[in-house]
């Protein structure tokens, strides 16, 4: 079976990508790129960001809970610094994107014309900023605006990353379908709160999110709920693991599957995912991806 | 970068609470240089998701030591390797420490934080002057005194309770020893007080400090380690450390 | 220090409890009822239900998801035949109701009327039923109306039991608050979906809760952002195995904890958790709950 | 009930996949009775979550065994204790049995499912007169056929692939045994499959099952486990059962 996938006109050789925030800007491993579907790079912001303080990460029980806060080296450093580098990379590359207003999303894809970024991943998830974040993702109405300021400035794929935190990710994946949005990311990490031995918060930014194996069976609930929902595909992401996790979230209904926090354990992670899945597929006989993609809803 | 599951030929314990393990590790064991650490996997489940960092204790003749004590769930998971186990091991990670030539290079450690000395001792014992502070709370706790000494060099020792050596932290000895040297170049590891104290004390003399800190990937990939900057912003002592110059860091 | 605490005029021996639907009714291990603050029972409906086919059990990294469906024997076999035996039990009883409409949570408090009940858990949560369940816990207006439905019918404390599936449990405790309730519990399980190895969902009742230790960062975090939004006191819930857990809630802002999941893998797991904390309070030297209490939004 | 932490005196190998693990239990080994199982913690962190269930295999002289076949993650972990571990058993649970006098017993196992009618086996020896046909895929998996014999049973014998005893499954040599005996008790472990099409064969005569479906606490608490039972209902088949009559079943 062909390993190949087709997502807004853009064919990613595999399914699996590595996910933003966890894999850095792909660089330090470029030459496994070539196993992977895509990486999307960690969020970009117009500015710099210098993150929240330490300590940025804390263990829970299957999982860990970071506040690093969008530490990014800002929009003129991507650009003269990593983008030119990023050409090494042999898999598609995805922008992630966030911004503290509305328009400032639509500014950085339009900053980000450059012919390496195949697409955009609209951050309107991250619980760990003040502005923006999860309070752009809880709002359907916020994120039908950002996606379309961001659909009038770019015609390169958008693919809208949300949250479920205290929102229902069906009714925001339909307002960035609304928007123009030519795929959604499902999801970013869910709230948390680490304390530590005086019952003060642990974490620098004082909560966090988490993510891991513990987030998967939230992530792939809310891949189920969201697929059916909408036109438009899911890029899965939460807690996969390894081959089976992957085929997991395509059985749910995700055209894709991002690999996060896995890659902290491993650097390896997303490319031995991708193989994973590749074997998975081979043992099983699958044709194409319809005999995969979406089992959780088939009769037969 | 892959992980390599590496076997363990020995497992001993140094102290009540410190452990140290032996790898079978030709290839590593060669590759490796001091201040550069392994992110060692423990438990083989989901959870604990993330790997431990530890410096490289010690390492010749094929063979890696890791020195460790146990602190919480990831530490003692890790005491419980036998011999003839595998250990998975990502590495070596992180930028080698300095490598001096012709300079008199002295050693402070603390408590665990001895361990990452002696293989600093080791590589830099020929070329330089090797001087040692080592401390501990007691004389229990001042591991590998043996080690140092076969290397040649002869360390000022210092407990906490006066069980052995100098009654004291290792702050006064080690500016006196410094005092003596010309020009000296100042490597440390110990808990944050100790390397906090020990830069002050010693201020204006550049101390490398070896940080171990909280980290998340070790890889340079997840920014979740982050060292206060002086002037702002931070060092990610994974990739750009973990052997830092602690002159510049705003603890 | 002295374990006991009042909520809602009512004294309880200590603030641990044991959480609905892990324990039963108690009865199995009454003998060592006096070790706990109290029991929630297993939810009870107006009418008898089957709950949902097996499998209702699956495990996840560092926890459960369960698809029981509200099995229960009904109110008239509660009263009849259970009842009178909790009698037996020496802590506060607090009976776990749940309706299919906004009126039968009001009957079911009316006909409980038993001096051996000493309060109410509305369940407005569960995530296994069609109707009702999270589909009015996701609804601020609901649980205003299924609480002052039931504040007209009984004196009883009333404590609401928020999920915070797809909705900010900040909101519908604001609501539970408006509509008279004496304290919510924070929180129920949260969706998940677990599938068996041909991709199809694994659970009888297709998707279940997620509970358990990995479900600890994403309650302490809604605990910590509920307490400080209302006037009357939170009960905490989810993940809690041991006194350090239990305290990490108190210290985030609850009166009262419970323990679910943990009692499957040790029925004595809530005396365990309440002897702990005793121990965790002494060992610190603690003079009452409000050194401990709320310390994650404390300055000093 | 509470869970006590015994001693592992033994573990052996029973064939490639199963294990059989000794505990020094003297009060257990006294209280236990057939049909009821322990409730045995695997892991020592958070994860795995839930203990698994394991049916009591023999108990006597103080010493209670337990026999199970790796089929996970939980008996994966569970295959790794060593003789001088301590095991977390939270036990006995269930309902014994029943225990009849002077009547024919049938034993009918299949795979892992001997395990728990060896111990059933002992109990009702004196007494009754016991029978037992016992099945697996191969040869090599047929266990503990000597502790069978050892006890004065003859069992009748077959494998799937002809490789010891009768070829093909338990049904027909058990249904032609059942057939010999005067109003047989018949007591039956095995995969789902086969408790099926042996009810079916056996049919009127009342079949009793050990149960080993998926539960969640062993002590009929959490609603986690349910048969279907004909007619409509649940049973909640950790506390009602593990041992059940499956005639009544509708599975
Ligand atoms: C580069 C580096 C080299 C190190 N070398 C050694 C060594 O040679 N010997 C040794 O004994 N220890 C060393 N450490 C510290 C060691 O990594 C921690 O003690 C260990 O990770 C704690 O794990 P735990 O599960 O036992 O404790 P936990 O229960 O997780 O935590 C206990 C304590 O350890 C710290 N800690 C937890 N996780 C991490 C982590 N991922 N990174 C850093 N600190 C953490 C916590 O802040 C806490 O104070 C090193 C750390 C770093 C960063
Ligand atoms: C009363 C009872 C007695 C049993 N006695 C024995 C015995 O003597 N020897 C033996 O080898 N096995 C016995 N089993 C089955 C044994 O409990 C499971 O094989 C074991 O729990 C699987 O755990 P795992 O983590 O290895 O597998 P998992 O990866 O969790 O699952 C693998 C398989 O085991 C089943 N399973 C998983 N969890 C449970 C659970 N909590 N309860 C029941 N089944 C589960 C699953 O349905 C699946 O088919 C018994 C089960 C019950 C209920
Ligand atoms: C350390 C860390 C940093 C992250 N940074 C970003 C980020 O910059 N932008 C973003 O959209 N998501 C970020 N995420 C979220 C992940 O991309 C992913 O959505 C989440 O971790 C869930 O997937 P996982 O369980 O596979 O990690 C980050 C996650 C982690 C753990
Ligand atoms: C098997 C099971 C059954 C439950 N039944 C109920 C119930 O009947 N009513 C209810 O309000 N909550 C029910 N819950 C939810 C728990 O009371 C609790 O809110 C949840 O499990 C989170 O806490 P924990 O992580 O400590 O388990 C159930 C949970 C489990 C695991
Ligand atoms: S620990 Fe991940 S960047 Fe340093
Ligand atoms: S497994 Fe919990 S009630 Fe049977």
């Amino acid at each position: 079976m062909k390993m190949s996938v087709r997502l807004a006109g853009l064919e990613f050789a595999s399914p699996v990508l590595a996910a933003s925030g966890t894999w850095e800007f792909g660089l330090r491993f470029a030459d496994v790129s070539n196993q992977l579907g895509g990486i999307v790079t960690k969020g970009i912001t117009l500015e710099p960001r210098a993150g929240n303080p330490p300590p940025r990460i804390a263990e829970c029980p299957g999982g860990i809970i970071n506040s690093v806060g969008l530490e990014n080296p800002g929009l003129a450093t991507f650009v003269g610094h990593f983008l030119p580098r990023i050409g090494r990379l042999r898999c598609r590359v995805i922008v992630n994107v966030a911004g503290s207003r509305p328009g400032e999303y639509a500014e950085l894809v339009e900053r980000l014309a450059h012919p390496r970024v195949d697409a955009f991943e609209l951050n309107v998830s991250c619980p760990n900023v003040r502005e923006g974040g999860t309070a752009f993702g809880a709002s359907p109405a916020a994120v039908e605006r950002i996606t379309r300021l961001c659909r009038r400035r770019t015609k390169k794929p958008l693919i809208v990353k949300l949250t479920a935190n205290f929102v229902d990710p069906a009714e925001t994946a339909r307002a960035a379908e609304a928007g123009g949005a030519d795929a959604v990311t499902v999801l970013n990490t869910l709230f948390g709160l680490a304390l530590g031995p005086e019952g003060r918060p642990f974490l620098g930014g004082r909560t966090g999110g988490v993510s891991g194996p513990c987030l998967k069976p939230f992530a792939l609930y809310c891949v189920d709920r969201v697929a059916p929902a909408i036109g438009i595909p899911v890029v899965a992401c939460g807690g996969v693991m390894n081959g089976a996790d992957a085929a997991d979230f395509l059985s749910a209904g995700a055209r894709l599957v991002q690999v996060g926090s896995a890659s902290l354990a491993d650097p390896q992670a997303p490319g031995r995912v991708a193989r994973e899945l590749a074997t998975f597929c081979r043992a099983r006989r699958l044709r194409d991806w319809d005999d995969l993609v979406g089992r959780t809803r088939r009769e037969n | 970068m892959r992980p390599v599951a590496y076997p363990v030929l020995a497992r001993r314990r140094l102290c009540p609470d410190v452990f140290l393990i032996e790898l079978d590790a030709p290839g590593l064991a060669q590759r490796v240089k001091p201040g550069q650490f392994l992110n060692i996997r423990v438990g083989d489940g989901p959870d604990p998701l993330l790997r431990r960092p530890l410096s490289v204790c010690d390492a010749d003749e094929g063979r890696v030591r890791l020195a460790f004590r146990v602190v919480g769930r990831g530490t003692a998971l890790l005491a419980r390797t036998r011999t003839g186990d595998r250990l998975d091991v990502l590495g070596p990670l992180g930028r080698p420490a300095p490598a001096p030539r012709n300079r008199n290079v002295l050693l402070v450690g603390g408590g665990i934080g001895i361990a990452p000395l002696l293989f600093t001792a080791r590589r830099l014992a020929t070329g330089n002057r090797v001087h040692a502070v080592l401390g501990a709370r007691t004389r229990e706790q001042l591991i590998l005194r043996r080690e140092f000494r076969a290397l040649g060099t002869k360390p000022i020792l210092t407990t906490d309770d006066g069980s052995l050596g100098f009654p004291g932290p290792v702050i006064e000895p080690a500016a006196d020893a410094a005092a003596k040297l010309d020009r000296p170049l100042v490597f440390t590891c110990g808990p944050k007080p100790m390397l906090r104290a020990l830069v002050r004390r010693l201020d204006p003399v550049p101390v490398w400090g070896f940080i171990e800190e909280r980290m998340g990937c070790g890889t340079g990939i997840c920014y979740c380690c982050a060292l206060p900057r002086k002037g702002g912003g931070w060092v990610r002592f994974c990739a750009d450390g973990p052997v830092v110059l602690l002159n510049e860091v705003a603890w």
